[in-house]
Formats: C-alpha cells, structure tokens, sequence
C-alpha cells in the first residue's frame, strides 16, 4: 500500500482502531485460509501447466502483450468491463447484469475495501507471516474500535463496506430468486448445476447473509455502518448482551472456505480464469486443441451462467438443450470424451453462443477443434482436383475474363474434356480490355437454388457489370463445410485449388453470393490484391455508385441474417442499406447477432431433419414477428430451408414469399 | 429336399421315346475325347438290347460348334442340319438320334425356328437342294442318346453285374449327375424331366443303385462355354465355371460325376487337373480327384465292360478308387495298353493330382 | 315382391355385396365353394398396412349379411339365361330364379410350384406368403425355427410373362413389407432380405410401412428378381439374384425364403364364365364393360362384377368395388329391370 | 505349382454372406439413418467431386450393404463434404454425417 496511509497511521497519537486480539490468530479463520490455500495452490499449479501446454511463440507472444500499451489498455477496459462489470449482460439483460455486477463488483469492492481498511489502520497485520491472507477478511473480528477517537475517515470505510455488502445481498437475493424463477430475469433457461457447483452457489448464498451477521455481532465493538449498526442494536434488543458471535464468525469462515475448496472444480473458477483468458485472448494467442493449452484458460473463463442456453437455437427442444456450449465446456473440463464429441458435432455452428458469451468464450471453435481431433485424420483423396481441372481452369480463364461480357460469363470450372464446355468459351468475343474485372463464384449450394444465380446474373447486367463466372457448370467446394467438419487439412487442399483458379483469372474483385464461401474465403483464402465481397456488399455498392436503379415498392420486407455472414463476419448494414432502398424493412424479434440460425446449417454434423425443422420453425417464428410479406435472406441455404419451412408451415393463414437478397434488388 | 415335389415335376416334363430303329449320329469331339464310349452306345444297344441303330459314313458335324463361336451364320448351319436329316430319310430312318448335346440343342433350335418361321425352313430346303441336291425330312422324334440309355435304364439294370454301390459298405455309391447346358435348359419339355430337375441322368442313377447329390450349383455350366475355351484369354472363366461347381459339390463327397454332354466330362475331368496343379486343391478322397464319366460308360462298368476297353484310362482323373468302391477288377498294367496290347504311352505324371 | 340376386362367392367382395343389396331390401343369395365364407381372408392373419387382424375385418364382413341366404360347400351346376332372369342350378339342389347375377369368384394363389427355379415343394425350406400366414395364425410350422436369414421373393407368379402372368399383383409388395416387418418382429435378430423388381407400394400409409421397415426393422431391400434357389448341404438356401442397383450378381445363404405368390384369376371362376358364356381378357380376368366408367358391369346384361374377379385389387379397393356393384345392381334393377315392355331397348341405350 | 497361362477369376458376385454385421452396428449406432436410403441416386447427382471423378454415396452404401466396404470407402475418398446431397437427399438423410461415419467405422482395420 502506499506510504501516505502508514504516514496517516502513524499521525494518529491514539489509534483509532485497536488490535482486540493481540495474537492476530482464531482459530475460525482456518476453514477459509486452508480453503484459500488451496484455491490458490490449484490455480498457480494450473497456470504453470498452462503455459507450459501452449507452444512458446504463443508464450512469447503473450508475455508481450501484456507491455503493450495498447493491449494493456484493452486488458484493463475487459478486466473492468467484463469481469467486474459485465456490460455484456448488462446490455442485454440489465437486471440480470445488475445481479452479476453486484456480486463481483461488490465482492470486488469488500475485498479492496478490507484491504485498505488494514492498510490504513493495521498496517502491519498485512504482511502474510502476520496474517495478510485471512486478516483484511476477518478484520472486523480483529480489530476494537477505539471509542471517542473514531473519525470521520473511519465512517466513511464503514459506509462503504456496508454500502457494498447490502449492494452484493441484493445480487444474491436477486440470484436466490433466479434459482427458481429465472425468466423473470431474463432467462428463459438456466444451467443444471453439477455437485461442486451445488456446494459453491449455496457457501456462496450463504457467505454474505453470515458475513452480515458476524459482522453486526461485532458491529457495537469493531464498528459498523447504517446496515449493520441498527442490526445489532436489533439483536441486542433480542438477545440482551450475549451475542453468540464466534459461531458466526465460524459459519462464515466455514462458508468462504467450502466455497474456495470447492471453486476449481465448479463454475465459479471463472472468477479468476477469466482474468487469464481475456489477457491470452487480447494477446492473440487462439486455441488449437479443444482443451489443452489456451483452451483450457478459454474453458475455465466459462462462468456457466447459462446465456448461451438461451442463445443456442436448438433450445426450442428441451431435450437438445444438452448441446449447449455450456455443457460442452463443462464436459471438456470433466475430460468426457463421448459427450464432448457428440456434443460438437451436433452444433450448428451458428456462432450465437459466441456472439453472446459474456466472457467471449469461443465455444464454436473449439468445437471445431474437437471435430478436427476426430475427423482431421479420416482418409481423403483430391488427387483428381489437380488433374481433372487445375490446368483447364488455368487456361481458360484467363481468355474468359475481359472477353466476356456480364450475362454471357463462361464457366471457369471446366472438367477436362471439351464436350461440357459452355458455348461462351467456344466462341469468345474479342470486347474492350475491361477495366472492373469481377469474378462471380456462386458455390455448391447456390447451383440448387438457381433463382440466387440469375437474379444475380440480372443485377450485373442491368448495372453493366463486367463479370466471369466462375462456376456456372459448378465448381470445386470452397472448403468451409470440410474446416466446419473438422477435415483441415481436406479443406486446405480445396482451398488451394480453387485459390489457384482464382488468382489465374486474373480478377481484381470476387463476388461470392454463398455466406460460406464468403467467409472462408475472407478469411482462409489470402487471396492478395483481390476484393472478396459478398453479393450483399456488391450490390448495395451498385447501387451507392448510382449504377443500379431500384424502385421503392414499399413492400414489406424482413430480413434474415444468415450465420455465416452476419455473425460469421459481421455483414449486417449493407443488406439492410441496400433492402431499404427497395421496400419497407420491419424489424424481426431477433435479428443482427441475434439472430436465430435457420436450421439448415451445414455446421452440425448429427442434427437430424426433425430437429432442424423445429430450428426452422422457430427462426421463421421471429422472422414473422412484424408481419412482413416478404422474407428477404441472401445465402442459399436460408432460402432453401425457410422456403421449405413456409411450405410446410402450418400456420393455414401464412401469406409470405421467401426471396433472396439479389431476387429482391433485381429490377 | 422333398423327394414327392421332385416327381411331380418329372411327371410334367415326359417326351415319346419310339422303341426301335434309330439313325444315329456321332460328336465330333467326343470320338477324340472319350473315344469309347460311342462305341459302348453301338455295343449296348445293339447287342445287348438288340435294337437296330443305323449311321452312316456320310453324316458330318452339325456345325454347332462353328455355329456358337460366331464364326458360321445361321443359315449355313441349317442347310448342314438339312443334310443330316436328308441322309436319315434317304436311309429310311425317321428317329434321329444324336450323340451330342450342342447337337441336340442345335436340332432343337433349328425345327421350332423352322416351326415359327416357315419361310426359313423353305429357303433352306431351297439352300440344300442347290448345295447337295437333297431334300430333307424332317424326323419324327429327336431324341439324344442319353433319352435312350434312360429308356432303356431299366433293362441296362436287368443285365447289370454290378450296381452303383460301394461294395465295402455296401452304401450307394453318391452320384452328381451334370446335364449339357443345350440339352434342355433352352426347351426345357425337349428334355427328360425338364430344365430345372432333369430327370434323364438321375433316372439311370437310381436304376442302378446309386445315390443322386444334389448340389446348389448343379445347373452351372461346365465350364466350356466354346468362347470362354477357346481363346486362351477367356480360358480363366472357364475354369472359374467349373471351379465353382466343385467347391459347392465338395462337401457333399461325391464319388462320381456322370455327364450326357461331350463338353462337359472332358472340362469336369481336365480341370480339376489344372485347378489341383495350379492351386493345390483336390476334390476326390485322400488327393484324388471325382472320376467324370459319360453315361455311356457307367452303362458299361454296370454291364461288366472291362474299364480299359471302356477307355476310361483317357480320364485326367484316376477311376482306380471309384473301380475299387465299385468292386470292378482290372489289370492296372494294362491300363495304357490299346487293342491288341498297343502301348499308348503313360501320361506325364502329376504333382497334384493323385 | 323384392327381387332375387344371386352373388357367387363368399369372400370378401361377396360378402359386403350381399351386406349392402340385403340393406336395399333386395333378397340375396350367396353361395360359396367352400366350406367357409371368408374366401382368401379367412386365410390371413393379418392386414397391411396397419397390421388390423383379419379376423376383424372378416368379423365385420359378416355381420353384416345376416339375413343373407347363403350356401356354403354349394357351387353352381347349370346356368339358363330366360327372358330377363337366370335359372341358377346350385349343386345342393336348390335352384334359384335370379333377376341379377354378381360374380365375385375372386381370385387364386399363384401355384408357386410352376416356379420350379424356386424349389417350392422341393426344397425344405421355402415357403409362399400364404403358408407364412397360416404360420401367423396358428404359430407352428415346419420350416419356421429360429431362422436366422430369411428372404422374400416378390412378384412371384407376378410380372412374368414365361409364368403367364404379366401384370402386376398389387397386394404382394405391401404384403412383402408387412411380413418381413412382423418376421422381424418375431425374430427380431434375423436379418431379412426383400428382393424387388419395383415396389410398388402405391396407397395411403404404404410408403410408411416401407419406411418402418427400412428405418426400424432393417429390412435390406434389394433390387433385383430371385433367379434361382438351391439347396446347401446343411439344408440352408442359396439364393441367387443380381443386385441391379449395383449391377452385380448376387448370392446368399438364406434359411427360409418366403415367395410372393401372386394373384392369378380364379379357376372355379373360369367355371362359372364358362357357364355364362362371359368373355374374360388375355389375361384370364373377366371383361367388364369399360374399365372406367362401367368396372362392375360384365357385357351380359343382368351379370354383374365386383372384387379380383375383375383383375388384382387390395381388400379396400375390392370392398368398394362391391359397393359399388350393389349400387349398380340396384339402378338395373329399378331402372331397366322393371320395364318389360322397353327392356331390350334400355339395355342397349344403359348397360 | 503349374503355370497354365491362366488361372481362376475372382468374382465379381456380391456375397451376402461376408456382410459385417458388427461394423455395420457400430455405424448405425453413430449414424442410424444409414438403414433409409432408397436408392434414388440425387446424392450422386448433384456431387460436387462427381462433376470430376467417379464417386456416389448411393454406390457406396450398396457396397457397404453388399460386403465390399473398401469399395465405400474407396468411392467416398473424393467427398469434399459440400453437403449438396443432404440438401437433395429426399428421406432427409443426413449424407455428411454418414460418409464420415463410414470413413470412420470402415476405415478402422
């Protein structure tokens, strides 16, 4: 602590606060400090493992960090933010981010608080061999407040601590009543807590009402404020003057104890790992085991608070509740292996519980890293990419592009052999050198619904777009369901095949009107000096340059975000932009991160049809909340899941098209 | 297997078989293959059953197996088919009986194309009567030497001397009986007891005593299949074919395969020569092999014809256990002494195959 | 006075024949060959696609003719056509004059013997749909002892113009499905085999069962017509097809086979067109006057058609089509019937 | 041993008989809609890797059915798992799963 308080201690002639027991030692505080202990030994030992588990330039990497200044200043503003605060909840649920700001902050705050109170009063007793562990907690035990030399400085600390303990028993009050009636708080559904869980959450409960109770014992002798003072005049109007208060003291140092014995094994242990994760996660440091190394500081951040249950869209049947990322965490932590894989294939991969994670816990990849443990290894062979259409891709684009004007674009994916190819490369016309060279790359999907490709194919010409087409006769996959799948050395080798038809065509902007081929491509690819756009950019790009016309219908449009490109990479605005332009955009009662996954995601692997209709059902459910005539998505497998959805529905009065995003915009 | 279902089928698939006077032709590969066993026929029906059996010097091949090589067109075939029926009424004969099965099924196929498209039949009368200038009658029954030998089973056994019995257990002897695919699997009412359960070797077996096994791949083709055996190439399937049946008949421990078919003795007997040197496996008890006999000479070896002058020493397959199972007394140094003590040289020998 | 209708044939399409002519007040006879009514129903255990007991149904059936007048064990001798009505000779004695005539002889079982290839009759262990019912019933047969594979042949006496029968059954691929599953069911670690050429699982709920079998039972389904069967030295089958999705030929040891006999018409029928001098098709079934609009009338006047006598027909199609023929019987009776002095010249312009 | 020139041919015939019945357990166990395809062929159809090489899943579980799962395995090593067949699939079968798990079970020796 600061010289200033020992200087303020040692002015004082008569100490305000005398030492009542003059060993500095009860035997009450063992339970907490044996308890303490342990959670401190567990931890240190985790740590090390730790980063002994992660490779050393992740260890270099992270130890630098934290000297950056600007990582610093990030790390401080998500330790205070996250950790203490818990804006995210707090934007979301205020209620519930109160219960949670109110525990941590406020517990926060009585630590530091007590802290500072032995600094100021008792400095000595800070130093561990005399105490330092247990005796800023138990101070009030400790200490007699030195009658007529109290001051207004002393007040003022017993305000606060008893400001902050009321603060923190309105959490937990609020917690207590979330127990049983969670939605009142926002949740629609809470986590089952397991054993160490059920021994942690009720010292927990307990801790504070004990701690309120030891201390207004002792409140008359060591002191108190508006909360605790008139509690123990209450008592002694009960009591007389015998109060009982070494079995509170004990209770409550039981209660501490128990809850830290039990905290490593329980959801709590978030409290301090989430400390670790954020600074690893500033760091850059990413997981490439779904439990070893970073991973495991990613899954102790878990706080097992349960918002992904409300997040995961598989939450519309009880029984797939299992499959939340919280419960997959609390598997990988258990190390069982059976679950923890049968719970990351059955992940849409919609990336909601990530988006909503108050801790940013990045569930979807890890699962993604579990699937890789299983499936990285399952025999492939591409050999026929190289022989059956590198070369020929090669070749013909080159000739394709900046011959071939929009609406004539020639396939750039050409099996070997003439006999499919298109007839615009067996008669190519010689055009002007081209000076926007656009590739359009519709992907597997996009080639099941056609109505995606000629609208799109209808926008470009009607905006005068210089385009190829890169897999009109269809094409390579772009490799994301293989990284979803977790074949990552599969898809490496379709990237690669499909990155060299790319870069030989010698575009300069690629158009992708799939969200998943979008993404990969973003982000694998590293396809230099070349734009990757989605057609949702693209377009509404058209029409900002004033090259695409569009007419207002005033026609009412909804929007769904699909996974892979709102979530998956953070395209909201320019669909939204663009759809504006064209009709009447109403809101749905989820959308932005949100939104609810459709259903047809290619991200689970053992989701079965039934389950995924129930997604579909829910999703179209939020999509329909105001009303609109028109559903608006703009990835293939949206269209083609909600299309099937609304066919099905069985809802008898349900009037609403499913359009895509470029059917919509093409005039 | 139910024995009843069996007859009742039998009883379905019966053809007219006339008593007596026969125009008889020959195979053309069965005189080099097991040289004795016509002669057996001639011998057995001739003069142990005092039939009149008829044929002539003139009578050629039928053409069958240039006809199923592709290499003869079917027209030519016929008119050759004219000629051999012509030769049998000029003869005064109108029983045709052949010796062959390809034959057999040839004639066959020949009168019910002749039956459907009478022009045909015109224009082959035309083709014979500008190539020979003959004309042909068509016979009134066309029956296969093995019809007859089945006629006559009954009598055959009445003159027997032995039966198909292992005469040291006195158990009947287990017996596969394999039919020439053309002898009725493309008419099936052209052929004793049908196509299904031909009735026409079983017959003989049981008249003689023996046990009739009746194995899952006894209606596979031998093997010959003429394409499949005559280009080097194809000879694999061949032997595959015939591979096949042995492996579904071995375990039911035949001690003889009796054939009506020229083809089928010589590939049941040969290959398993080829299978035991090129694999090591053998079918018959203690390294042998399962003799394959034609009927003809089963007939005879009942009859207490002397086995070498049945020719059976021309088998890949040593008949030594079946003749020691049966009782039958032989000189085994005589085995390849011809007529008249002619030595006809010993075969090279085999590793294999006992 | 109400009219005499004479219905031959006791089974199912006879039976709700006569039900729904007695309801209208008619006076119905029916006779039957056999010793009981019920025809191929009282022979089944029970019935696709919901697995109902046929006894059930049958049940049902015939309660619903009391007051019929019916002969069983009874056939029909001799058939005079009068004016407008028949002089029906039973073989019980009885002769009945009858103003309208239904022929429900239904149909028979295809003889699975003509199969030989199949070994029906010869090998120990194949069997026809209808023995397997019979097996249903009374739960004892021979050749039913634990088996381990079993096979269906469908289309047998079906779709085989060598057999005589070109067309399709109807019945037997539904029939195939439903005892495979309940063959599962009492033998739940067998694995059984369907062997196909199309299914033709063409009604409501049909397409579930094959699904249930494929789904929960894990009834293999293999495209391809058994060709040849023969027995093993252990008394187990070996069952040759070709896999035609695969385009392989395909073998299995089996131990029980169990062939789809199909319908086939009915021999005793044949007898009674005979006597009526009623033309039936190519295919051995009885003419009616248009297969669409007329399915019920024969081109005699007065004989009327209903159920497999008529060509094969599930038991819900048959009992409409016996509705239906009563419904017919009715209109000639009150419309054309009645008038003498104009019948002939009725006849011609409505039957 | 002989030399003919010419030996036996292995066959070509499915035998049924060979059929794995364990693995084949192990497989529906982690993927039970392995038992509901009918054999419609529009995963074949419309696969992505089809467009260059030879591969079918409706193949490949025939050849699973039929005892030749290295022929599966060796059909479905060209899947780039798009999932375009779970899309066509009419019994909503889910295809990506199943031809891992085949992968998975059947490449296991």
């Amino acid at each position: 602590m600061t010289p200033l308080f020992f200087a303020l201690a040692a002015q004082a002639a008569d100490p305000e606060v005398i030492d009542r027991i003059p060993s500095g030692f009860s035997p009450f505080v063992l339970p907490f400090t044996i308890g303490v202990a342990f959670m401190f030994s567990w931890i240190g030992v985790g740590l090390i493992r730790l980063l002994a588990a992660i490779p050393k330039s992740d260890r270099i990497k992270f130890a630098k960090s934290l000297f950056i200044p600007k990582t610093a200043l990030k790390n401080l503003k998500d330790l205070f933010c996250d950790c203490l605060f818990h804006t995210k909840i707090w934007q979301r649920k205020p209620l519930l981010g109160y219960m949670h700001s109110a525990i941590a902050f406020g517990w926060f705050m009585i630590i530091i608080l007590g802290h500072i109170e032995v600094a100021l009063f008792v400095p000595a007793r800070l130093n561990v061999t005399r105490g330092g562990l247990f005796y800023p907690i138990f101070y009030r035990y400790f200490v007699w407040m030195n009658p007529g030399h109290t001051t207004l400085r002393g007040s003022f600390f017993f305000f606060l601590m008893d400001f902050f303990l009321l603060y923190i028993l309105s959490g937990i009050a609020l917690a207590i009543f979330k127990r049983f009636r969670s939605i009142v708080l926002g949740m629609r559904h809470t986590t089952k807590p397991s054993f160490a869980d059920r021994v942690a959450l009720y010292s927990l409960w307990l801790i504070f009402p004990l701690r309120l109770l030891a201390e207004s014992f002792t409140a008359d002798l060591s002191g108190g404020s508006f909360l605790t003072v008139p509690v123990n005049h209450f008592w002694h109007l009960i009591f007389g003057d015998k109060l009982w208060f070494m079995p509170t003291w004990w209770a409550y140092s039981i209660c501490l104890g128990l809850f830290f014995a039990a905290m490593p094994f329980s959801r709590y242990m978030h409290i301090l790992t989430e400390v670790l994760w954020i600074l690893l996660r500033n760091a850059g440091v990413k997981p490439n085991h779904p439990r070893k190394g970073v991973a495991e500081a990613e899954i102790y951040a878990c706080s097992s608070c349960g918002l992904c249950l409300d997040a995961c869209p598989m939450n519309v049947q009880k029984k797939n509740l299992k499959f939340s990322s919280v419960y997959f965490i609390r598997f990988l932590r258990r190390h069982n292996e059976k679950k923890i894989n049968d719970i990351a294939e059955k992940c849409l991969m919609c990336d909601k519980c990530h988006a909503l994670c108050p801790v940013g816990v990045d569930a979807p990849s890890l699962r993604r890293a579990q699937r890789a443990t299983v499936n990285n290894a399952l025999p492939y062979d591409y050999s026929y990419l190289s022989t059956a259409s590198g070369s020929t891709l090669a070749g013909e684009t080159h000739a394709t592009l900046g011959t071939v004007r929009g609406g004539t674009g020639a396939s750039l994916c050409e099996a070997s052999g003439g006999a499919e190819r298109s007839e615009a490369v067996a008669r190519p016309r010689v055009l002007p050198e081209a000076t926007n060279k656009v590739l359009y790359f519709a992907g597997c999907m996009t080639h099941l619904t056609p109505r995606i490709i000629k609208s799109v194919e209808k926008v470009f010409n009607a905006a005068g777009v210089d385009y190829a087409f890169a897999d009109r006769d269809g094409g390579i996959c772009c490799g994301r369901p293989l990284m979803l799948a977790g074949k990552t050395e599969a898809a490496a080798a379709v990237i690669e095949a499909n990155k060299k038809m790319i870069e030989k065509s010698g575009c300069d902007t690629l158009v992708l009107s799939c969200p998943i081929c979008y993404k990969i491509f973003k982000e694998e690819y590293g396809l230099e000096g070349i734009k990757v756009v989605h057609y949702t950019q693209f377009i509404n790009e058209l029409i900002a340059a004033g090259k695409l016309n569009v007419q207002n219908k005033g026609e009412r449009l909804v929007y769904h975000d699909p996974c892979e490109l709102g979530r998956g990479c953070g395209v909201y605005f320019e669909p939204r932009a663009a759809l504006g332009k064209v009709g009447n955009l109403v809101k749905a009662s989820k959308e932005y991160d949100e939104s609810i996954c459709c259903g047809g995601s290619l991200g689970s692997l053992t989701l079965d049809t039934k389950d995924r209709s129930k997604i579909s059902e829910a999703s179209l459910d939020s999509l329909l909340a105001n009303d609109p005539q028109t559903i608006v998505t703009a990835c293939p497998l949206c269209l083609k899941t909600f299309s099937e959805a609304v066919a099905k529905t069985k809802k008898g009065d349900l009037n609403v098209s499913v359009k895509d995003f470029a059917e919509v915009l093409c005039p | 297997m139910i024995y009843e279902g069996k007859q009742k089928i039998w009883s379905d698939y019966q053809k007219d078989i006339p008593d007596d006077h026969y125009f008889y032709v020959r195979s053309c590969i069965r005189q080099s293959f097991f040289p004795a066993s016509e002669a057996t026929f001639l011998d057995i029906t001739r003069n142990r059953l005092g039939k009149d059996i008829f044929e002539t010097e003139h009578h050629t091949t039928c053409g069958g197996i240039a006809y199923h090589s592709d290499t003869i067109p079917q027209e030519t075939v016929m008119t050759i088919i004219a000629r051999q029926f012509a030769l049998m009424a000029k003869n005064g004969y109108e029983n045709y009986v052949c010796s062959c099965i390809t034959s057999f099924g040839l004639y066959c196929e020949t009168m019910e194309t002749w039956r459907e498209f009478p022009e045909l039949e015109a224009k082959i009368r035309e083709n014979l009567w500008k190539s020979c200038k003959l004309e042909f009658v068509k016979p009134k029954f066309l029956i296969h030497a093995s019809d007859l030998i089945y006629k006559y089973r009954n009598q055959i056994a009445a003159q027997a001397v032995r039966k198909l019995v292992n005469v040291h257990t006195g158990e009947p002897l287990k017996v596969v009986e394999h039919i020439g695919c053309h002898y009725s699997k493309m008419f099936p009412s052209k052929g004793v007891g049908g196509a299904e359960y031909p009735y026409v070797l079983v017959g003989m077996i049981e008249a003689w005593g023996g046990e009739i096994v009746d194995y899952p791949e006894r209606r596979h083709c031998c093997g010959f299949g003429f394409r499949q055996y005559f280009i080097k190439g194809n000879r694999g399937y061949s032997l595959s074919n015939t591979h096949k049946k042995f492996e579904s008949m071995e375990p039911f421990k035949p001690d003889l395969i009796i054939t009506n078919c020229p083809g089928c003795p010589y590939f049941l007997d040969r290959w398993q020569y080829v299978i035991a040197e090129s694999t090591g496996k053998t079918y018959g008890q203690d390294g042998h092999g399962i003799p394959a006999l034609t009927y003809e000479e089963v007939a005879g070896l009942v009859m207490g014809y002397d086995p070498w002058d049945l020719g059976l020493q021309t088998h890949q397959v040593g008949v030594e256990p079946l003749l020691d199972k049966m009782g039958v007394e032989y000189d085994p140094a005589k085995k390849y002494l011809g007529k008249g003590g002619k030595d006809l040289g010993m075969p090279f020998p085999c590793s294999c195959l006992k | 006075m109400k009219n005499n209708i004479l219905i031959i044939g006791g089974g199912p399409a006879g039976l709700e024949a006569s039900a729904q002519l007695q309801r209208m007040g008619y006076n119905v006879i029916l006779i039957e060959k056999s010793p009981k009514l019920g025809g191929h129903l009282a022979k089944w255990d029970r019935l696709f696609p919901d697995s109902v007991p046929a006894d059930e149904v049958l049940g049902g059936l015939l309660r619903g003719t009391e007051g019929v007048k019916c002969f069983t064990d009874t056939d029909v001798r001799a058939i005079n056509r009068l004016d407008k009505s028949y002089n029906v000779r039973l073989t019980n004695g009885i002769t009945v004059l009858s103003d309208a005539v239904l022929v429900a002889s239904g149909f028979d079982l295809f003889d699975a013997v003509k199969k030989e290839e199949y070994g029906y009759g010869i090998y120990d262990q194949v069997m026809t749909n209808a023995d397997l019912e019979a097996y249903f019933k009374t739960g004892s047969d021979r050749r039913i002892e634990n088996p381990g594979k079993i096979g269906f042949a469908h289309c047998v006496g079906s779709r085989d113009e060598k057999a005589g029968c070109r067309s399709c059954s109807k019945v037997c691929c539904a029939t195939a499905v439903k005892q495979a599953i309940e063959m599962k069911q009492a033998f739940p670690k067998a694995e059984v085999y369907c062997f196909y050429m199309d299914l033709r699982l063409f009604g409501r709920h049909y397409e579930d069962i094959y699904l249930k079998a494929q789904k929960e039972y894990g009834v293999r389904f293999i495209r391809g017509r058994v060709a040849e069967v023969s027995e093993n030295y252990d008394g187990t089958l070996l069952v040759k097809a070709e896999d035609t999705v695969a385009g392989k030929p395909l073998k299995v040891t089996l131990d029980l086979l169990v062939l789809m006999a199909g319908m086939r018409p009915s021999a005793a029928g044949k007898v009674i067109g005979d006597l009526l001098e009623m033309p039936a098709e190519e295919d051995g079934y009885f003419a009616v006057r248009s297969g669409i609009a007329a399915g019920q009338r024969s081109p005699i006047p007065g004989i009327f058609l209903a159920g497999a006598a008529t060509g094969p027909k599930t038991l819900p199609e048959t009992l409409a089509d016996a509705r239906a023929a009563a419904m017919e019987v009715d209109r000639y009776l009150t419309e054309i019937f009645p008038d003498a002095k104009n019948y002939k010249q009725l006849v011609k312009e409505r039957w | 041993m002989v030399d003919f020139g010419f030996g036996l041919v292995p066959s070509s015939r499915i035998n049924l008989d060979l059929f794995d019945k364990e693995k084949y357990d192990e497989l529906l166990s982690i993927e039970p809609d392995a038992r509901i395809c009918m054999a419609c062929g529009s995963c074949t159809a419309v696969c992505t890797a089809g467009k260059f090489v030879h591969t079918s899943l409706r193949e490949a579980m025939e050849d699973i059915f039929n005892a030749k799962p290295d022929k599966a395995l060796e059909t479905l090593r060209a899947c780039q798992l798009c999932g375009k067949c779970s899309m066509v699939c009419p019994r909503g079968i889910n295809t990506r799963h199943l031809i891992m798990s085949i992968t998975k079970v059947y490449s296991k020796k």
